[in-house]
């Protein structure tokens, strides 16, 4: 059986997103005035082999493991996890 | 004097109360902030000062010498290039992408403040060894974070060297290099500010990237209090190459008066500097400055490293105009202040006034002449004798060995990451001996290379900076053009070690005596000290140091960049050449690594003579190519005659190529093994036109030098053959160094 | 007609970085009259210019996703309606980028299967000598051009594939030096070694390589100069 | 008043993820071997003043319309908003 985890990977509050502010500066030129910020970050999507964990609590570690060690940089990044 | 340790922010006890002498009183976190980044080793150059200043910096084509952003020099025809080499260590060691793009960001930066558009980078990049574990992950995030920021600014990225070495693995070296072209007579600088001018601040906004933990004060600077917060600069190339386009469109414009751009110490170091060289004070109003994160304090403001920003002088009826351009391209464009004729900074912060400080306080910091001493290790280094090594059984699994090495193997891996192409000027593209580039519009070109031999500089920092500067030059004498001028990267281990200050002084005294007989002024350069971690081992702690590593950026002309000679055979039956002479001794070699799995043997000496005959080699050389004689040539360098060889065989790249040589080097009083891999010759390895040798031509040019040339074998369609002691397939070597990294 | 009455427009967005190389190629080496177009420009129609080139670069620094963000900005309701018209328009690698995410011509651009940036040399073979683009390419020829990108792996639904075969629409393909279409020869991963394409009436093309930095002898190639030298052609016979 | 839009773009299940398949093998090479597949996609974080929308159900339409246009590129990918 697998089970899925989807990882939200973002920058930091304070760190300088340089996407996001081109984005937003094109969406101001096309007439989107209402927009006031854009943050651009990643959105993963892990499916896993449920079988070999004795607990979902066992998983869910090795998830913010991976989260921790490969997806995201610590540096700048923080992320959020959710199982399904 | 009441002094709390903690909050020294990296200044020792005496400048902390030289400061209290300086104030008549402690000074509160404003100023000691200010203080500690300017009187750092990075901004004040503090250890290195005596030392610099015994290079020779200007005359030949020098127009202006180190003190500015970059150095420039005469190209002739109204054009001056302007170009610069600076190390980003330390952050590219904590995050090697974002730390190997800003610091890209920061060198082009530095070379369009003074007008110039950036037209090549070069980088010089060590890594730990090979085999390290995070040796792959370094290489990848730093060529990657190179590529992303010089690729999308539009600048080719030309050449460089990658090595690496387990003196690297705790402390990587990312120097970037870019050279810029511009008009003689549109150089602008951060010194000519005007009384009444206004000062006005451009680019990205002001965030807390890179104030650093170390260096800070107060409670708020507490990072692991503070989960959101990064002080990693993140690098925004698109924001660069709109202040690019912005910034030469202003000076087109004649908009601005006097300009410098923020790096180390941004706010801080620009503001300062640009008021002491002008001779002027200015008033800033830090309620003006734009910012990205909320509630910074005064402090955090002029220490913020935060990117792509520029700070500049214009008149008051100019601003107008120039602040349509900066809207224009989308970017901040605020006025913060004005230049005063008194010689202070005046702050104001909420609308009143703030703090004023003396420029000649702060920019005046120490200056050292540290205690050296000649390391323990050097002392003691074992000569290398004649019988110390018997000659390997095989040396053809050596030659392998060594033509596949990392440090030898082609790094087309690396740069094809980046664009290269880009410009259109790109005549010899990386991967051969010196970068050729050519300016349209003409037949002139010019040439870069890097360069930089930290196991020799380790085992005799004299020669490891010495023979920095021979190799840039030989390199691009190879190509057929004349070297110019250099800018240095000085990277070192801690000022504070007596052996290590030892190392610097003599790697300076190497580049200064090579840098006056070559006539290769410096005229820019950088000082990166304390490259050295403490680690752990066991419960012993140690601390991790690099090798002494002296990197030196060469220009050089040429009149016609059509006609620069590639180091490759051209084809099967080309006779082979030396030009020069050969020399033995193995000591520092690649050999003895490879072969005995150490290097730590002494080198040989280095003299004078030595550099009078590089120069009349290089000379003869020159000479021979700009005759049109010359088809290929190469020196010999890392991994001696047999690695130049096996270079010249398969770099070709539109055919597989091989060599046959015959030569009886008995007569040297050297060895197989010397005479394969010793790295110490003075030669070059050269293919002729048509069989010119023998001409009268040629003898005279090589009696006008007092140069040897002499045939050692023919250029063949595959194997690989030295008398009998080397017979390789080419296929085999080729494979080998193009896939070894 | 001379070359210098044929005029030509190049599109400057942020972060374009080729315009420059190219206008001086279609300036100096081609003789054309060559004028940039700033992305906000009122060019309304566009209807001055012969044809017209969308360089390059890094448009909006090619965040978000290659060429997305200049896709959306004013001057490609321009582009758009000239080509309608029938006008000539050739997208170079982030030009190609930027005509693929606008609907111009068919088909996204993914991240180059090694997911680097490449920077080569690479040989084209042409399958269509009848475009404005290819008209003046010598059959069986096989083209050197430099490549330089991290998104060229071009992919398109099996359905969009058949049509622009069948329409003739797909107009190079990386091939080896001796022109055979081969899995080693493929640079970024594209499909059917796809390396340029046109609209179905052939006025619109896209192409990953650069012609602009392979057209003087200095820089090893000529090769990329057919493909402007097929415009002119193509524009001086109509 | 602000409101905020989080938009997931994910690649059509179709569409090759180079990125996912470079993900999975470091996962792999690094002992995940539970980790069965990877996508890759992105994540959107948009900040919009509500106050000139005469309901949500507008600011619901813009962002829909700003994801359609903008953010994603409808032939590989689609997405999904939700308004905080
Ligand atoms: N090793 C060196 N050799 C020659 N000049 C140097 C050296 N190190 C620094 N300089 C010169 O000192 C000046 C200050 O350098 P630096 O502080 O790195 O400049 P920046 O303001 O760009 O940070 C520059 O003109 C630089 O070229
Ligand atoms: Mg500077």
């Amino acid at each position: 059986m697998t089970k899925k985890a989807f990882i939200k990977v973002t920058l930091k509050e304070e760190v300088l997103d340089p996407q996001g502010k081109a984005v937003l500066s094109v969406l101001k030129s096309s007439g989107y005035d209402n927009v006031k910020d854009v943050r651009v970050g990643k959105y993963i999507e892990l499916e896993i082999d449920r079988d070999n964990f004795p607990s979902i609590e066992k998983l869910k570690n090795e998830v913010e493991e991976i989260s921790d060690k490969v997806l995201s940089n610590p540096l700048i990044e923080e992320y959020s996890i959710e199982l399904k | 004097m009441k002094k709390n340790t903690e909050k020294l922010f990296g200044l020792s006890a005496e400048e902390y109360d030289k400061i209290c002498g300086l104030l008549g009183r402690e000074p509160d976190d404003f100023e000691l902030g200010i203080f500690s980044a300017m009187w750092s080793e990075h901004c004040s150059y503090k250890s290195s000062k005596v030392y610099l200043r015994t290079l020779p910096s200007g005359g030949g084509k020098v127009l202006i010498g180190p003190g500015e952003n970059a150095g420039v020099v005469d190209f002739g025809d109204g054009d001056v290039l302007v170009f610069k080499m600076e190390s980003h260590n330390h952050p590219s060691f904590i995050e090697p992408f974002q730390g190997s793009a800003t610091g890209v960001g920061g060198i082009m930066r530095d070379i369009f403040t003074m007008g110039a558009r950036p037209v090549a980078n070069l980088n010089s990049l060590r890594f730990g060894s090979f085999s390290h574990p995070k040796t792959s992950y370094y290489l990848s995030e730093v060529a990657r974070g190179i590529g992303f920021y010089g690729n999308c600014m539009g600048v080719p990225t030309v050449g460089g060297e990658v090595v690496f070495d387990e003196c690297y693995n705790d402390n990587i070296l990312v120097n970037a290099f870019t050279i810029g072209i511009a008009k003689k007579d549109s150089i602008f600088l951060s010194s000519k500010c005007e009384t009444g001018n206004i000062v006005v601040y451009v680019g990205s906004a002001t965030g807390m990237d890179g104030i650093h933990g170390a260096t800070m004060a107060s409670e708020e600077f507490d990072l692991k209090k503070n989960k959101r917060r990064s002080t990693v600069q993140v690098g925004d190339p698109f924001t660069e190459k709109l202040l690019l386009e912005a910034c030469l469109e202003a000076m087109e414009k004649k908009l601005i008066v006097s300009i410098q751009d923020m790096g180390a110490a941004g706010l801080t170091s620009s503001s300062f500097e640009m008021a002491d060289k002008s001779g002027k004070g200015m008033a800033i109003d830090l309620d003006a400055i734009p910012l990205r994160t909320s509630g910074m304090t005064p402090v955090e403001m002029m220490l913020s490293e935060s990117q792509e920003r520029m700070l500049l002088a214009c008149e008051n009826e100019k601003f107008g105009e120039l602040k349509g351009i900066f809207d224009k391209w989308g970017l901040n464009c605020v006025k913060i202040g004005e230049v005063i004729g008194e010689k202070v900074i005046k702050f104001y912060y909420k609308s009143k006034i703030y703090k004023i400080l003396d420029v000649g306080v702060i920019v005046n910091g120490p200056e050292y002449e540290r205690p050296v001493k000649k390391p323990g290790y050097i002392e003691k280094m074992p000569e290398l004798k004649t019988g110390d090594y018997k000659i390997p059984e095989n040396l053809n699994d050596i030659a392998v060995k060594i033509a596949t090495h990392p440090n030898i193997a082609s790094k087309k891996p690396v740069f094809t990451q980046y664009d290269y192409t880009i410009g259109t000027g790109t005549v010899v593209p990386p991967g051969f001996s010196a970068a050729v580039l050519r300016v349209k519009g003409g037949a002139k070109g010019f040439l870069l290379d890097a360069n930089g031999n930290s196991r020799l500089a380790y085992l005799d920092p004299y020669a490891g900076g010495l023979l920095a500067v021979v190799e840039c030059a030989r390199n691009i004498t190879a190509c057929g053009g004349f070297p110019v001028a250099i800018t240095d990267c000085l990277n070192f281990a801690s000022p504070e070690d007596p052996e290590i200050m030892w190392q610097f002084a003599e790697a300076v005294k190497g580049i200064k005596e090579a840098a006056l007989k070559l006539n290769t002024p410096v005229i820019s350069g950088n000082v990166s000290f304390y490259n050295e971690t403490a680690k752990k081992d066991g419960d012993k702690t140690y601390i991790s140091k690099i090798y002494p590593t002296p990197v030196i950026g060469m220009l050089g002309f040429i009149e016609d960049a059509g006609k620069a000679v590639t180091p490759f055979f051209k084809g099967e039956g080309g006779e082979i050449y030396i030009l020069g002479r050969l020399n033995g001794g193995l000591g520092g070699s690649l050999y003895l690594d490879a072969a005995f799995g150490d290097f730590r043997k002494k080198p040989v000496g280095i003299d004078l003579e030595y550099l009078d005959y590089e120069v009349r080699l290089q000379n003869c050389l020159r000479v021979l190519i700009n005759k049109g004689l010359v088809k290929s040539a190469v020196d010999i360098s890392e991994g001696g005659i047999f690695t130049a060889l096996a270079e010249s065989a398969v770099t070709n790249p539109e055919r597989n190529l091989g060599f046959d040589v015959r030569y009886d080097f008995s007569g040297l009083g050297i060895r197989a093994d010397e005479f394969l891999f010793s790295e110490f010759s003075q030669a070059f390895i050269i293919t002729f036109e048509k069989a010119f040798a023998g001409t009268k031509e040629i003898n005279g040019i090589l009696k006008e030098f007092d140069i040897n040339l002499e045939k050692i074998g023919i250029v063949k369609k595959d194997g690989m053959k030295i008398n009998d002691i080397i017979d390789l397939k080419s296929d085999k070597i080729k494979e080998g160094y193009f896939s070894a990294i | 007609m001379e070359n210098k009455k044929i005029k030509a427009g190049i599109t400057v967005f942020p972060g374009s970085n080729c315009d420059y190389d190219v206008y001086r190629v279609l300036n100096e080496i081609f003789g054309v009259r060559a004028s940039f177009i700033w992305h906000k420009d009122e060019v309304k129609k566009l209807g001055g210019f012969d044809f017209i080139v969308i360089p390059g670069g890094f448009s909006y620094g090619d965040y978000l996703r290659s060429g997305a963000l200049a896709a959306r900005s004013p001057v490609m309701e321009y582009v758009k309606d000239y080509a309608e018209r029938s006008g000539i328009v050739l997208g170079i690698c982030n030009g190609f980028q930027i005509l693929l995410e606008a609907g111009i011509l068919d088909g996204v651009m993914l991240a180059n299967i090694s997911l680097k940036f490449e920077c080569k040399d690479v040989y084209l073979k042409t399958l269509n000598f009848d475009s404005p683009f290819t008209c003046a390419i010598k059959k069986d020829c096989v083209l050197k051009l430099p490549i330089a990108h991290h998104d060229g792996n071009f992919f398109a639904a099996d359905g969009t594939i058949d049509r622009l075969n069948k329409n003739g629409s797909i107009i190079f393909k990386y091939c080896d030096r001796e022109g055979n279409i081969t899995a080693g020869s493929n640079p970024n991963g594209s499909l059917y070694n796809i390396a340029g394409i046109s609209n179905k009436t052939f006025n619109v093309a896209g192409l990953m390589p650069h012609p602009e930095r392979s057209s003087e002898k200095i820089l090893g190639s000529q090769d990329g100069g057919y493909v402007f030298k097929s415009i002119i052609k193509y524009i001086k016979e109509k």
